[in-house]
């Protein structure tokens, strides 16, 4: 199926709301209509998006609204789409981990480096990170330190510089 | 019935030398002939080794070190100097105990294992009359002395205070343990035929008749099961899960190094020489030259026996068996340790009791 | 039960046919084993490779190699390398002046020279991207299709890691001269002291110097006490080690070493450094008033140490050392001494004072002295930090006086005329002639001998680990006068 | 003592938690497996990753589109060929431009034959974790032979920044073709001769049929990809289904695991899955060279890389899997955001489901048979 096909399919599917933006096909949703959304992508017969292929957290640069696009595919039906959902920051994104389990590490990552919260995640920690890394990294302000944990972070190449 | 014990008790017999001067003496003197045999058999073995496997997988192995200048073959064979270089590295090198090991035993285990395989060369023959000490119960001795090693194989393991050696020394007590049954079982059948636990007496009946692996079809069977058992009793592939390097890091060597390390290699090597010993001695008819199972060659053939020819034949023996061992190494993959289990209470015990019992018929009807 | 036997037949059949394999492999070594000893054998050799010229290599991945000759420093290299191990300065020459920064091989007239090329293979990742923008093809990986123009080499590995970072530009201190660098030989020559006094390096734990030892121990004692302030109070960085929190610490130290590299006084160092701290939101009172604590310390030091040089000079040496830095004497101070062989002269006798805490000026003249590069000018300027003090004044005075008397002296020694700049071509090594030629024009300056000259660079190239017998044969057949 | 030794408060009787890396020789890199063990048998598992973590999506956040692709080689180290030709093809799906055939014939050449080096690592290092050593070292030699092809290629052995967004970065060199197909006539036998040493070896079945099986659905959902996921029966090969460069042009079978030796899905389908893909890669590879066209490889190479504002996600079917790279472009020559989609990462992240109930030697083998690359997962 198209996208518009695939949207209209949506929305006659269920009452809440989803938006899109102009020349893009992308699927908007709202955290809180997330978790119904998934449920209908998955189950649904014409859709059964099976195939959760990427978990992409972004940064839109202005250092309040994060992004999250999930991209799905469909192994029967052979057809794309990608949901985003964009939040402000500390806003928490319902998990979709026991629906998808590759949504387990991809969100973990997605937490781990720019900080966006998924709740109901069965166990929500760094995974590419230490355990005890200050911040997130992906973020445009992340500024790196000068000290980690004491240890003093070598930044200029004075030696040869 | 003669030995270097005996002959040196003749010796002295007339002078009149004490007891215990003579004692330490025919302690010291063999000794030494042992560890001599022991060292340059890992010596050669372990550049024989690397050299197969190099070959069998296309590469060259050692090619650089040589003794005083001289390299060894240019294209092929060189690098004869390496296991040497390896050696003294082995002895001079940092011999690291873990802070947390049982200290006492660490250092005791490798010493357990080295006399297991000091002691089982006592009774092992190297030609006719060329034994350190001649039991009537040879076969016996040797089968007893070589399952020592397994208690310094589980002190190393348990006293590294490490995980990968824990398990290492389990499997291999577990191992050694249960190959032991099928060893001792497929060399009772020699022991049935012949009626003698000594190991020139069996050499003597081959002599007499014939080789054992000839003897009727059960004995070429079990003389199989014995050999893929030894292979499996020396921890060497597809049977090396105490050691296996891709699972456990070195099985229940890991945190040894060194000298200790070296000691554990020493009577690794040793224990592969004894054990092909012994089967060409009780399956292969031992010093006797080959040449005697056909009998279409002249008399004239018969200086290949005698003493020295001996020695010549069963290391010839010997060797090739231990080639053999090599090239199943650098050949099969791993077994799983129930698969190992499996193939020996299921497959390999199974046949020899059936072996004991066909023998034994066979020798009632013919 | 078949199932059983089945397996066991099964299996042997493989064993048998693998063991048959292996000892195929084992018996047909001759054509089967694929290795190359490495060093007996390299790669590429025409019998063991897979069958192809050298020249059909489309480009091969090796050390990178730089034709300065043709390098017109368009910085296209600099700016294509992702990991920056490429850096590249380059002296425009003002337009009156007409010095001829000379043609490329392909007779591009060249717009500024080159001062300074420097690759750092250490972080080199060979992605190539730096060869395909040069107009000039003079940058380029060594061996294979540019085996013509450099032979292969990809063996360079060094014990250290400077050893991995190669410099290309062989333009002489003279040349950046005539093209109008000063500044830039300014900026070097401060970059090169500061890292020598290893401050710069963010992070690096700085080694306790003989100066601050007393001032560890022993706090008792009332000149040492004026000591320790006028330390603080010259405001070296560990002056901040008393700040707690390491982050802050970091912060006030980077703040402290920018802002005295854009050479603020003491007091706006501090208020820089206020500045920052407040910005990174990590001002607490307590850093506060260690921040006071370090203004007024300065400026009773100068009371006091005027106090006390002026009461008991002679009587305690021990103070000695303090009283002529009570006018702040910094580096860049010496910046106005035209002479380079006597700048640098003053700078390293200046920095070696700083780091075992010996009076600077002193350090500074007797170096001069030593050198025999004083003259008035020098003791004019050394003087104007030490005011108040009269001996070193009849000291430098009755120096000076002596000093054109032993000028001549050293001068009536040259038996044979200064050699040419040309004669040291003859040293292949790039690097190695580079400061050669340096030391030779720095000599050539300060109207040296021949033979002091060529010691110099004997000594010069030595202490960097340049020479080798080559260079030796050359500077020896100079000495001969060949 | 003794009485201490008989308190139970003091003899451990628990679970026993084994710490496997991140120095382990065959956790094929520094992956760090916190394995919880009931003797031999692994009752809990828990990778532990990100010891090889290298920024690549902060570096490509600061990076010029045209300097990420040595990074993106530094991603799957084993297969750079494909990391470059993933993202060169997102970037030119972002650009939208059309390349001259004779680059993507170029290109199709070298993904095949990066494929098979790939495989054949991935082959051999699966023997080696089962105790087989020769095959490893014959893979490598045979893997030898094409980083010799590629060296005369693009002069690098093991990182090649050889495909770029818009192209190549030059044209074949000569003979470079004729080389090729006769390394290919020289592979073909390699192939027997490795099924003969280890494929259908009794020992080699045992420890590999019936091991740590996936099932067809658990898989999709897990998100494995790649040979992985042919393994256990998934007819899903993104050259075939969505054929994105000209893979639509060439004829080749996609070969799925059918258990012949146990169940589908276990780890001797995932390994023949590969040794079977190597015969494909090999087919693919003759047809291109058949029909390589002639013409210039630089036409189509923008002189600076500045997409449009906007976002892409490209697949592409690596030697490990479905490679996904998620470009958000603001209008720059820097990219706003680059997210790869590992397929390793994927892949692994299924172990501690399908490897628990079994022992200590299934793990690695299972490990094996995943073939990960840690720099991938890591990125």
């Amino acid at each position: 199926m198209t996208f518009s096909k695939i949207q209209k399919h949506i929305e006659s599917k269920t009452q809440s709301k989803i938006s899109i933006e102009e020349g893009k096909e992308a699927v908007f949703v709202s955290p809180n209509n997330w978790i119904e959304i998934a449920q209908i992508l998955i189950n649904d017969s014409d859709l059964e998006f099976n195939y959760l292929m990427c978990i992409s957290s972004y940064d839109k640069g202005d250092n309040k609204m994060y992004g999250v696009a999930y991209n799905f595919y469909s192994t029967n039906r052979q057809h794309y789409l990608e949901v985003r959902i964009e939040i402000e920051d500390g806003t928490p994104i319902p998990s979709i981990a026991n629906i998808w389990r590759s949504a387990d590490w991809h969100e973990r990552e997605a937490y781990d480096m720019i900080g966006i919260v998924f709740e109901g995640h069965p166990n929500l920690k760094r995974i590419l990170l230490s355990d005890d890394w200050e911040g997130y990294p992906l973020r445009k302000i992340f500024k790196e330190p000068d000290y980690y944990h004491g240890i003093p972070v070598p930044k200029d190449k004075s030696y040869w510089d | 019935m003669t030995s270097i014990v005996d002959s040196i008790q003749k010796t002295f017999w007339s002078t009149y030398v004490e007891f215990p001067f003579l004692f330490t003496g025919i302690i010291v003197i063999g000794g030494i002939v042992i560890f001599i045999v022991m060292a340059v058999n890992a010596l050669i073995a372990v550049y024989f080794e690397r050299k197969v496997s190099a070959f069998m997988q296309d590469r060259l192995g050692p090619m650089e070190v040589g003794i005083l200048g001289f390299k060894g073959g240019k294209n092929f064979w060189g690098g004869i100097g390496q296991t040497l270089a390896d050696a003294i590295k082995l002895l001079v090198k940092e011999d690291i105990l873990p802070k947390d090991a049982d200290k006492i035993l660490m250092i005791l285990s490798p010493f357990i294992i080295f006399t297991a395989a000091l002691l089982t060369f006592i009774g092992v023959p190297f030609s006719q009359n060329f034994v350190i000490s001649d039991f009537n119960i040879g076969l016996f001795y040797i089968v007893a002395m070589s399952s020592i090693g397994v208690i310094g194989i589980i002190l190393a393991g348990w006293s590294s205070n490490n995980k990968w050696s824990l398990y290492g020394s389990m499997r291999a007590a577990a191992q050694i343990i249960s190959y032991e049954i099928p060893i001792g079982l497929s060399l009772l059948l020699v022991v049935l035929v012949t009626g003698s636990l000594h190991l020139g007496d069996i050499v003597q009946w081959q002599e007499n008749h014939r080789w054992f692996i000839l003897h009727s079809p059960f004995t070429f069977m079990a003389f199989f099961i014995y050999f893929i058992s030894v292979v499996a009793e020396t921890n060497r592939t597809p049977f090396d899960i105490p050691e296996a390097e891709s699972e456990l890091v070195a099985g229940w060597m890991t945190e040894y190094s060194g000298f200790r390390w070296a000691l554990f290699f020493l009577s690794e090597y040793a224990n592969i020489l004894i054990v092909c010993i012994v089967a060409s001695i009780v399956f292969l008819g031992g010093w006797l030259s080959p040449l005697h199972l056909f009998n279409i060659f002249p008399a004239s053939w018969d200086l290949l026996d005698g003493p020295v020819m001996g020695f010549f034949w069963i290391f010839f023996k010997a060797i090739m068996l231990i080639f053999v061992m090599m090239w199943f190494r650098w050949t099969f993959p791993r077994l799983r340790v129930d698969q190992l289990m499996y193939l020996c209470w299921k497959v390999f015990i199974p046949f020899a009791l059936a072996n004991l019992f066909l023998v034994s018929l066979w020798e009632l009807i013919i | 039960m078949a199932k059983y036997f089945n397996n066991i037949v099964y299996g042997v059949k493989s064993f048998l046919t693998g063991m048959k394999l292996t000892l195929d492999h084992f018996n047909n070594k001759k054509k089967l084993v694929a290795t190359l000893q490495y060093p007996h054998e390299k790669w590429p050799v025409p019998e063991r490779n897979i069958g192809f010229k050298h020249s059909d290599y489309n480009l091969i991945r090796s050390r990178l190699h730089v034709d300065i000759d043709d390098c017109i420093a368009c910085m296209q290299c600099e700016r294509a390398c992702p990991v920056d191990c490429i850096k590249i300065d380059s002296i425009k020459p003002p337009k009156d002046s007409e010095y001829d920064c000379g043609m490329t091989s392909n007779d591009t007239q060249k717009k500024m020279i080159v001062s300074r090329f420097t690759i750092d293979m250490s972080e080199c990742m060979y992605c190539n991207l730096c060869v395909y923008p040069c107009p000039e093809e003079c940058i380029y990986m060594v061996g294979g299709p540019n085996g013509t123009k450099h032979e292969i080499d990809y063996e360079f590995s060094q014990y250290k890691r400077d050893g991995m970072i190669f410099e290309f530009a062989d333009t002489t201190d003279e040349m950046i001269h005539d093209a109008g660098g000063e500044k830039w030989l300014e900026q070097r020559d401060a970059k090169q002291s500061h890292n020598q006094e290893g401050i710069e390096l963010n992070g690096v734990v700085k080694i306790i110097t003989p100066a601050d030892v007393p001032v560890k121990t022993e706090t008792t004692k009332k000149p040492l006490q004026v000591a320790e302030k006028t330390d603080s109070g010259e405001l070296s960085i560990q002056s901040f080690n008393d700040i707690a929190d390491k982050m802050c610490r970091g912060i006030s130290k980077k703040a402290f070493t920018s802002s005295k590299r854009a050479g603020k006084d003491a007091v706006a160092i501090l208020a820089y450094v206020a500045q920052a701290l407040s910005d990174a939101g990590k001002m607490t009172e307590e850093i506060q008033k260690i921040l006071d604590g370090l203004i007024p310390a300065e400026k009773s030091t100068q009371e006091d140490n005027i106090k006390d040089t002026t009461s008991d000079i002679t009587a305690k040496p021990i103070e000695e050392p303090i009283s002529p830095d009570t006018k702040e004497m910094d580096i860049k101070d010496l910046n106005s001494i035209e002479d380079k062989m006597t700048r640098g002269t003053a700078k390293k006798a200046f920095t070696a004072a700083k780091r075992s805490g010996e009076n600077k000026v002193e350090a500074v003249r007797k170096a001069l002295i030593e050198a025999s590069l004083i003259d008035d000018v020098i003791t004019e300027l050394l003087n104007s930090f030490t005011k108040d003090d009269a001996t070193a004044d009849i000291s430098s005075s009755s120096e000076v006086s002596e000093m054109p008397i032993e000028a001549p002296t050293v001068g009536t020694q040259t038996d044979l005329p200064l050699f040419e700049i040309v004669d040291l071509n003859g040293i292949e090594d790039k690097m190695a002639r580079g400061m050669a030629k340096k030391i030779y024009t720095a000599g050539k300056r300060s109207g040296k001998t021949r033979s002091e000259v060529i010691a110099d660079i004997k000594s010069g190239l030595s202490e960097s680990g340049k020479i080798d017998e080559s260079v030796e044969n050359v500077l020896n057949n100079l000495e001969a006068g060949s | 003592m003794e009485d201490q030794l008989l308190d139970k408060s003091v003899i451990e009787t628990g679970e026993m938690i084994l710490n496997m890396g991140p120095q382990h020789p065959s956790t094929h890199g520094v992956l760090r497996l916190k394995i919880h063990t009931d003797g031999e048998i692994v009752s809990k598992i828990e990778p532990i990753i990100g010891y090889l973590h290298r920024c690549f999506e902060k570096h490509c956040e600061q990076l010029p589109y045209e300097q990420i692709v040595p990074f993106t080689d530094r991603c799957d180290y084993l297969a750079s060929m494909h990391m470059d030709h993933a993202f060169s093809i997102t970037v030119e799906k972002l650009l939208d431009i059309e390349l001259p055939e004779r680059v993507e014939y170029i290109r199709v050449i070298v993904a095949e034959l990066q494929r098979i080096a790939s495989h054949l690592i991935a082959v051999g290092a699966f023997g080696l974790d089962v105790g087989a050593i020769t095959p490893f070292t014959w893979t490598l030699r045979d893997r030898e032979r094409i980083l010799d092809l590629f060296e005369t290629l693009c002069g690098a052995r093991l990182l090649y920044n050889y495909i770029w967004p818009g192209g190549v970065s030059h044209d074949l060199p000569p003979l470079f073709v004729e080389r090729t197909l006769k390394f290919l006539d020289y592979f073909d036998p390699q192939i027997d001769e490795l099924n003969d040493l280890l494929t259908t070896n009794k020992i080699f079945i045992e420890r590999s049929a019936d091991v740590g099986v996936i099932p067809a659905d658990i898989g999709i959902n897990f998100g494995v990809s790649g040979p992985s996921l042919r393994g256990s029966g998934v007819n899903f090969d993104l050259r075939k289904n969505e054929p994105y460069s000209i893979y639509g042009k060439f004829d080749f079978d996609v070969p799925i695991g059918k258990g012949e030796m146990g169940t589908v899905g276990d780890c001797w389908d995932r390994y023949y899955v590969r040794v079977l893909e190597m015969r494909e890669s090999a087919k693919i590879i003759r047809q291109a060279c058949a029909q390589l066209p002639a013409g210039d490889v630089h036409v189509a190479m923008p002189k600076k890389i500045r997409p449009d504002i906007g976002e892409v996600y490209g697949r592409y079917e690596s030697a490990r899997g479905d490679v996904g790279f998620y470009i958000i472009s603001n209008g720059k020559n820097i990219p706003l955001r680059v997210k790869m989609r590992s397929p390793a990462f994927c892949n692994l992240s299924i172990l501690s489901e399908i490897s628990e109930g079994w022992m200590i030697s299934d793990v690695i083998a299972i490990l094996g048979s995943l073939d990960i690359v840690l720099g991938e997962i890591d990125r």
